[in-house]
């Protein structure tokens, strides 16, 4: 028992706390191997170059098992036994709620590269940052463009599920329907578990153009299935998050394509690139070679909150194991990076309802098309592909 | 060795507790080992140690009204979490200090549970069971669509100094809420003692669970003892919810309401020893820190799921009465082998 | 602006949903009426029943129907093996065998859940089907989705099945019998502990059965049978406690309540409503809805 | 009254094996309760009393397989008994009347026979015994079709009996058959036990009600903190004085 | 002096269609032994929970002492002074024979452990004192069933055939403890088929038959009515059989 032992100051020890078990742990393992692969590459190059120095990176994990109650204790337990530098984030808001009030006893900085909902940063939590644009901003973008797709929609059924991360999804979708003058049939908030038969229903016979949904990816299937079976179809389904993993597309056993969705990430994407990683498809095709899949956003995101890290560090130019005031001074340099990544330019905000979000990297909307179900960025971007829409099968 | 070389562990821990002052010696030693704990601990060890005095206090909260009096409780969990959300409430809504808001809690949760108890404990067996699981659903879905609850946007309560309303402590860090939970746990040991351990009352309680009718004849007033038990044993839950959702500083109904703090409570109560002191106690500490530790020693894996499945089923194979039992000498080889034969009678099916 | 179809269209889904649940109640019922089991596995072999659909389907020929015997036999299988444990914690000198048999069947459930968690990964897994599929729509009332349909017969042949067989067979009134006393029954020369099993395994095939129609209604997961443990549990209360029949006006009930109030009500509410309605039916109405049930 | 007349079947004409226990010894987990006791049924009715608490009905467990045995053997004619389980003692022919009866009182009476009959696979056999039973018990003819818990105390008297013959036993072990019951009825289910010694049957019979049932006792042993205090016939207890007045009082 | 303790009025008690309490009125005086008797089903057992407000009679009421205790809770009826046993025995099996003793809710005055012991040596079951409920034989359970209400020190108890399935020589000395009883004051109302026990303890003996209250009187004056006889004793008493 005690304390963890005294570490050796030849590396950069990260704590991560994350859901690597219970409900949560899809999305745990997602973040998992972001953190992992940014490690393994980093360490490939030589390490985090500090004052001319080389220092290597090391992770250790502790499950949150998806319980906030648990994922305090795991973050206790990174820096009071495992005397970590620096912690990286976990998945989920209900866990970084718990975990974040730890961070700010103890002064440690904290990345999440996942965490998406606007509760967060409402906090303003001195020491918790996080990669990802806020859902709010996300599913608001993505829906705007879709809402413009050709022909323009006149009506959309919101529907949601009464989660915190579901629910400012589904009201962003409201809001973003709103803005552009487009009517909202209704916006039907349900437990994730409920038959999705009654939602589907009211939408039918409201007959929507368009159909949008905040959930997660459970409530996707579940909704889409309900939808097969009472031949309901409207010009198109806007789902978020997660219709770009192999869980969704799984689940819906090849119904999945023409299903929209939101990112802020594809591997076919054009970033200005950076750090590490040259460009989106050099990290697409490390991340395939690592784990033998396709990364998704919240991966890449993950990856890229290791670089905020490394090139924080290098600003801050000490030598491991960081003393308490140094994990200070990181924590200013991290309120003021500019870091240029295969995932995108990312800086964070410093005061606001999105405080120290990283608002800057631009979300899209995307299409499962073709017989593989391929996410392609559709709408007005640049290298926009056509859209199927409306979507037949 | 001495001559004392022939006594088991077990002989000399029956030995201890075949004295007449025994439980007394042994809360008192608990009592002082806990007090200086957490000076030989770290913050993550402290953390951990709070956690499982938490557990055995909830654990031994149930225990009153489901082990002692043969009610199974399964919305018991209903009151963790309303404890939860009240001193939440009153933290911030009223800006009131965390003192304030516990003992509210406590208080709007023995109201609570005096009026569930009232037509619930009417029921009783499977009915009281699910009825009680019902009805802590509800409040979970209540708390999930309610305003003040945050909703499914949850809580987050007020920290920093002065929001404890205890002026010794400022900040309310780690130390403050271990001895928060300590006082609270021996307090809920010593209590569950004298009430059902030593005096009438406890015997009248365990009358009702074994034969309802027969005790009434007896003059024994069913239903105002099992309200009483019913409301102790909430108001319990309630400031154990309360105290830890000051800790943790986030709440939401998904998590303090789930079924899953019931489920453990009835798990750690059984496995230990129903309606047993030291029941609750081990069981608590068993299962809390087979939870929480088995990441330590199983690896990132969900396999300890499985294994604690497995625990149950053999606890409750071989021994009903719980661990306690086994340290009692209740669960000798002899009786393992006896319930293996029983056992195997059983799979002539063909 | 009520629309009458989309009424018809919410009765056909509430009923159509009390199907499903019903499928998922008969067995349930058998084991608490008859063998007073109180299962908190039934859910879990709900999962079971829908990860065989999900992982075998595949293997022939991508038509989850084609997977229902095999779940019914496997799993009667199984649980001919599960219940002589089931009846070693519920009987003998244990104080409380109601909690011995119900914590046990929780720690199965818990090792049910958390084997398939570790072996197969959190992920949603689809149940294909092609000989079901989309709805059949029939003018002037609403769409009524064939896999529902086919579930909810299921489940109501089943029912009819159980009662013929408890009824009207020699080995049906041996079981109901060994309900009323295990040892008088085993002085008649009934073995006990064979027609126990049989009960029990005829009701984990079935409800596993039933599992694999709910794959294909939804898909499979390995949390998902939790919220069935709780609707098995709701609907032999609405039913009345060991009256089988009952069992089809709880689906009923159960699923016209949910279906209802998702679309009259609000989404958000159906849950808070119906355990809220299960609640105080248990105080105003322990015997069931019909009034045939015991009251313990 | 078919009492006098009864139906004879071919199992009757031969007298029944001897249903012998030898050397019982046996308890509840680690608390002994029959210490090394010998006991057998005889011609007719032997029956058996004791204080309460002596084992009676632990012995009579014993014998029909409820309670195993720790040592000692238990035959049956030649067939060895000794770790059999009840369905193989009832197949052997030696059927239970439980205390109090025991009818399944959500059965109704024929559902209640069928159970009493089913280790009867045969169709004809099955029929055959039926109609013996409702021959000896006209009475539940008309109560076929109702739950036997609807029926009064010497009805279900008649069909724990009726169920114990369906199995085709000639041994019989009774546990306190009169107990609870109206004097009017006591009479009754006396008079039943005697007609099943009338059909050549052997029974076994624990009575509290100890006058009654001397009346018809052919053999008697007393039970006495779970050892054999007097094994005899009913002459030779009434010499036993002290027995008499301790433990029946008598 | 005869002055009535326990006395009902019209008292009626139906489940569903049957009758099982049909207008019973019936007065105990202080101080008797009553006898209550009547054919398997006849309505003592439920005459009795209607008594003790083990349920609410639909029609009717119950004095006792002059107090109307229709429809009061049984714990509260046993506190103002009715105990009774029950015909199936009810022990709390959790627990030992001496706790089933000591739960019961006694004046505060007794010394609860020394009265719990006399009575238990007093029905001899004072060597399995410290053992599990659970495991009495059948008699037993009815001998603590009686130690309880005895601990309890009620001024009428009713027992609820008392002597079935105890021991005659038992049954006997228990006989000898309830007169004993009620020469120093408790009124007792039992039920009881043995007609042999009935004669030597009671003062008087009511008769239900289908839930009526057909005949009151001395056990002579009982034994040799023909509605008596003819719905109860059977052959009893009589060379005649039975149809
Ligand atoms: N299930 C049991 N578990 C433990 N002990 C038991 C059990 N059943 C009986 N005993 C004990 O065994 C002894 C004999 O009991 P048994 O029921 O055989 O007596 P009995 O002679 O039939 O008495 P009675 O005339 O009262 O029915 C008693 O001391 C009793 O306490
Ligand atoms: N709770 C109940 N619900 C329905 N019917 C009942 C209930 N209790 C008793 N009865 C019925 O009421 C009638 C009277 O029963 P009761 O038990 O009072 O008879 P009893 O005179 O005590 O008979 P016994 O001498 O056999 O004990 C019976 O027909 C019985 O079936
Ligand atoms: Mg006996
Ligand atoms: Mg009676």
């Amino acid at each position: 028992l005690g304390g963890g032992s005294d570490r050796g100051g030849d590396k950069f020890k990260f704590g991560v706390v994350t859901s690597l078990s219970g409900d949560l742990r899809f999305g745990g393992e997602v973040t998992r191997r972001g953190y992992d692969l940014w490690k393994k590459t980093i360490n490939e190059n030589g390490g985090i170059e500090v004052d001319g120095s080389s220092y290597e990176v090391e992770l250790t994990y502790a499950d949150a098992k998806s319980d906030p109650s648990t994922g305090a204790d795991a973050a206790s337990q990174m820096i009071t036994s495992e005397k970590v530098d620096a912690v990286l984030g976990p998945y989920s808001s209900n866990v970084t709620l718990a975990v974040a009030p730890i961070m700010e006893k103890n002064q440690t900085p904290h990345i999440s590269g996942s965490a998406e909902s606007p509760r967060i940063w409402e906090e303003q939590y001195k020491h918790t940052f996080g990669t990802v644009p806020t859902v709010t901003l996300i599913a608001r973008q993505a829906a705007e463009e879709i809402l413009s797709l050709d022909p323009t929609a006149e009506s959309v059924y919101v529907s949601g599920v009464n989660g915190p991360f579901s629910k400012a999804t589904a009201s962003a979708m409201r809001d973003a329907a709103e803005n552009k003058g487009v009517e909202v049939l209704a916006y039907d908030l349900n437990p994730s578990d409920t038959d999705w038969t009654s939602v589907v229903s009211s939408a039918k016979s409201e007959d929507p153009d368009l159909h949008f949904h905040g959930g997660h990816i459970g409530s996707h299937v579940s909704l889409l299935k309900a939808a097969d079976q009472l031949n309901y179809d409207p010009n198109g389904f806007f789902c978020h998050y997660g219709v770009n993993t192999s869980d969704f597309k799984d689940g819906l056993g090849g119904d999945a394509s023409g299903t929209f969705g939101a990112t802020v990430w594809l591997p076919s994407i054009e970033r200005t690139g950076g750090k590490l990683f040259g460009s989106a498809a050099d990290y697409a095709k490390a991340a395939r070679d690592e784990f033998d899949q396709s990364p998704d956003y919240t991966q890449a995101a993950s990856s890229a909150a290791g670089i905020v890290y490394q090139q924080a560090l290098e600003e801050l130019g000490a030598a491991p194991p960081l003393s308490d005031t140094e994990q200070s001074k990181l924590v200013s340099i991290l309120e003021d990076i500019e870091v240029q990544t295969f995932y995108g330019d990312v800086t964070f905000d410093k005061e606001g309802d999105f405080y120290h979000n990283n608002t800057t990297t631009s979300p899209l909307p995307v299409q499962l098309q073709g017989d593989d179900d391929e996410a392609v960025v559709v709408g007005s971007s640049a290298s926009a592909s056509e859209a199927n829409y409306p979507v037949s099968e | 060795m001495g001559t004392e070389n022939d006594l088991t562990v077990r002989d000399r821990f029956q030995a201890l507790l075949g004295r007449d002052d025994a439980h007394l010696w042994l809360f008192g030693i608990g009592a002082v080992v806990l007090a200086v704990l957490p000076f030989a601990l770290s913050t993550f060890w402290t953390r951990i140690a709070l956690g499982a005095l938490m557990w055995i206090g909830l654990a031994q909260s149930w225990n009153m009204i489901g082990g002692y009096a043969g009610y199974l409780d399964f919305g018991h969990g209903a009151y963790f979490g309303v404890g939860a959300f009240v001193t939440g409430i009153v933290m911030v809504e009223l800006e009131l200090p965390f003192v304030a808001g516990l003992l509210i809690a406590g208080v709007f949760c023995a109201v609570l549970a005096y009026v569930v108890g009232v037509p619930t404990l009417r029921l009783s067996g499977a009915y009281f069971a699910i009825a009680t699981w019902a009805f802590a659903e509800a409040i979970k879905e209540l708390a999930l669509i309610l305003e003040i609850t945050g909703g499914t946007y949850g809580m987050t309560f007020p920290t920093g100094p002065g929001t404890s309303g205890i002026p010794l402590v400022g900040w309310p860090d780690e130390m403050f809420f271990y001895y928060l939970m300590m006082v609270l746990t021996l307090g809920t040991i010593a209590l569950a003692y004298f009430l059902f351990e030593h005096s009438e009352f406890g015997f009248r309680v365990k009358a009702i669970r074994d034969h309802e009718d027969a005790a009434q004849s007896l003059g024994i007033d069913a239903t105002k003892i099992k309200r009483r038990v019913y409301v102790i044993s909430c108001v319990i839950a309630a400031l154990f919810g309360g105290a830890n959702a000051y800790y943790i500083t986030f709440i939401h109904p998904n998590d303090v309401l789930a079924p899953i703090i019931t489920d453990q409570m009835i798990i750690m109560a059984l496995l230990g020893g129903l309606g047993t002191i030291g029941g609750p106690i081990i069981g608590g500490v068993l299962i809390f820190l087979l939870n929480r530790l088995s990441s330590l020693f199983l690896g990132n894996t969900t396999i300890y799921l499985p294994l604690i499945g497995l625990l149950i089923m053999v606890t409750v194979l071989f021994a009903p009465s719980g661990v306690i039992g086994i340290l009692r000498g209740e669960v000798g080889r002899e009786d393992v082998k006896q319930n293996l034969r029983e056992l195997a009678e059983k799979f002539d099916i063909l | 602006m009520v629309s009458t179809e989309l009424l018809s269209q919410s009765i056909i889904n509430g009923l159509l949903l009390g199907g499903i649940y019903v499928t998922v109640g008969v067995g349930f019922a058998l084991v608490f009426g008859v063998l007073e089991i109180i299962d908190f596995a039934v859910g879990e072999y709900v999962m079971l029943g829908a990860f065989t659909g999900a992982i075998v389907a595949p293997m022939v020929g991508g038509e989850g129907l084609l997977v229902v015997p095999l779940a019914f036999v496997a799993f009667f299988l199984v649980g001919v093996v599960i219940q002589p444990f089931i009846h070693h914690v519920t009987t003998g000198d244990r104080p409380m065998p109601l909690l011995m048999g119900l914590v046990f069947t929780f720690g199965l459930a818990t090792f049910m859940r958390g084997s398939i968690l570790t072996i197969f990964g959190p992920n949603t897994r689809n149940v294909p089907t092609n000989a079901l599929s989309g709805g059949i729509e029939i003018g002037g009332l609403g769409t009524f989705p064939e896999v529902r349909v086919v579930t909810a017969v299921v489940g109501v042949l089943s029912l009819v099945a159980f009662m013929y067989y408890l009824y009207r067979t020699t080995g049906g009134t041996a079981i109901r019998a060994i309900a009323e006393d295990r040892d008088i029954a085993r002085l008649m020369g009934v073995n006990i502990n064979r027609y126990q099993s049989i009960a029990y395994g005829v009701y984990a095939g079935l409800t596993a059965t039933g599992g694999v129609f709910i794959g294909l209604i939804y898909s499979a997961g390995p949390g998902m049978g939790l919220q069935y443990t709780a609707f098995a549990f709701f609907m032999i209360v609405l039913a009345g406690l060991g009256y089988l029949p009952g069992i089809i006006i709880s689906g009923i009930v159960l699923g016209l309540a949910q279906s209802l109030t998702a679309v009259y009500l609000g989404g958000e509410l159906v849950f808070f409503v119906l355990f809220g309605m299960i609640y105080v039916l248990l105080l105003v109405r322990p015997e069931g809805l019909l009034g045939k049930g015991e009251v313990a | 009254m078919s009492a006098d007349t009864p139906q004879q079947t071919s199992r009757s004409e031969a007298s029944p094996p001897v249903l012998r226990a030898e050397g019982i010894v046996t308890g509840y987990g680690d608390h002994e309760v029959i210490h090394d006791v010998d006991i057998q049924s005889h011609e007719g009715i032997t029956c058996l009393f004791g204080p309460n608490g002596s084992g009676k009905s632990t012995l009579l467990k014993t014998l029909n397989g409820i309670v195993p045995i720790w040592e000692g053997t238990i035959t049956y004619g030649d067939v060895d008994l000794s770790n059999a389980t009840p369905d193989e003692i009832v197949r052997e022919g030696i059927a239970t009347v439980p205390q109090g009866g025991g009818v399944f009182g959500t059965l109704t009476v024929e559902e209640n026979l069928r159970v009493g009959g089913f280790t009867v696979s045969e169709q004809d056999a099955y029929r055959r015994r039926r109609e013996e039973v409702l021959d000896a018990f006209p009475a539940l003819e008309d109560k076929l079709g109702d739950r036997a818990s609807s029926l009064s105390g010497g009805q279900q008297m008649m069909v724990s009996l009726g169920r114990a013959m369906m199995t085709g036993a000639d041994t019989f072990l009774l546990d306190e058959p009169s107990a609870g019951l109206s004097p009017a009825l006591v009479e009754d289910a006396f008079e039943l036990v005697e007609r099943l010694v009338d059909r050549g049957a052997r029974v076994i019979l624990i009575e509290q009600n100890v006058t009654a049932a001397l009346r018809l006792a052919d053999h008697v042993n007393i039970l006495v903190a779970g050892e054999l205090a007097f094994d005899g016939s009913p002459a030779e207890l009434s010499d036993e004085e002290e027995l008499m007045e301790v433990y029946l009082g008598l | 002096m005869s002055e009535t303790l326990l006395q009902t009025d019209g008292l009626t008690k139906r489940f569903g269609a049957l009758t099982a309490n049909d207008e019973i009125t019936l007065g105990v005086d202080r101080g008797e032994i009553r006898g209550l008797i009547g054919p398997n089903g006849s309505g003592k057992t439920t005459f009795f929970n209607s008594l003790t407000g083990f349920y609410t009679p639909d029609e009717g009421t119950v004095t006792f002492d002059g107090t109307d205790i229709t429809g009061w809770e049984s714990h509260r009826i046993a506190r103002e002074g009715v105990g009774r046993t029950f015909q199936i025995a009810a022990p709390f099996g959790n627990m030992t024979v001496r706790q089933n003793m000591l739960a019961v809710q006694t004046p505060k005055s007794v010394d609860e452990h020394e009265r719990a012991q006399e009575i238990l040596e007093f029905l001899d079951i004072d060597h399995i004192a410290d053992d599990d409920a659970s495991g009495m034989s059948g008699g037993q359970k009815k001998l603590l069933g009686l130690g309880r209400v005895l601990m309890l020190d009620p001024e009428c108890i009713l027992l609820d055939e008392p002597t079935a399935g105890v021991n005659p020589a038992l049954a006997d000395r228990i006989l000898e403890h309830l007169r004993e009883l009620n020469d120093r004051g408790t009124t007792f109302m039992i039920i009881e088929h043995d007609m042999d026990v009935l004669k030597q303890i009671v003062d008087t003996v009511s008769v239900l038959d289908q839930g009526r209250h057909i005949v009151q009187g001395t056990f002579e004056e009982v034994s040799t009515d023909d509605r008596v006889r003819e719905a109860y004793l059977g052959s009893a008493d009589d060379d005649e059989v039975p149809v």
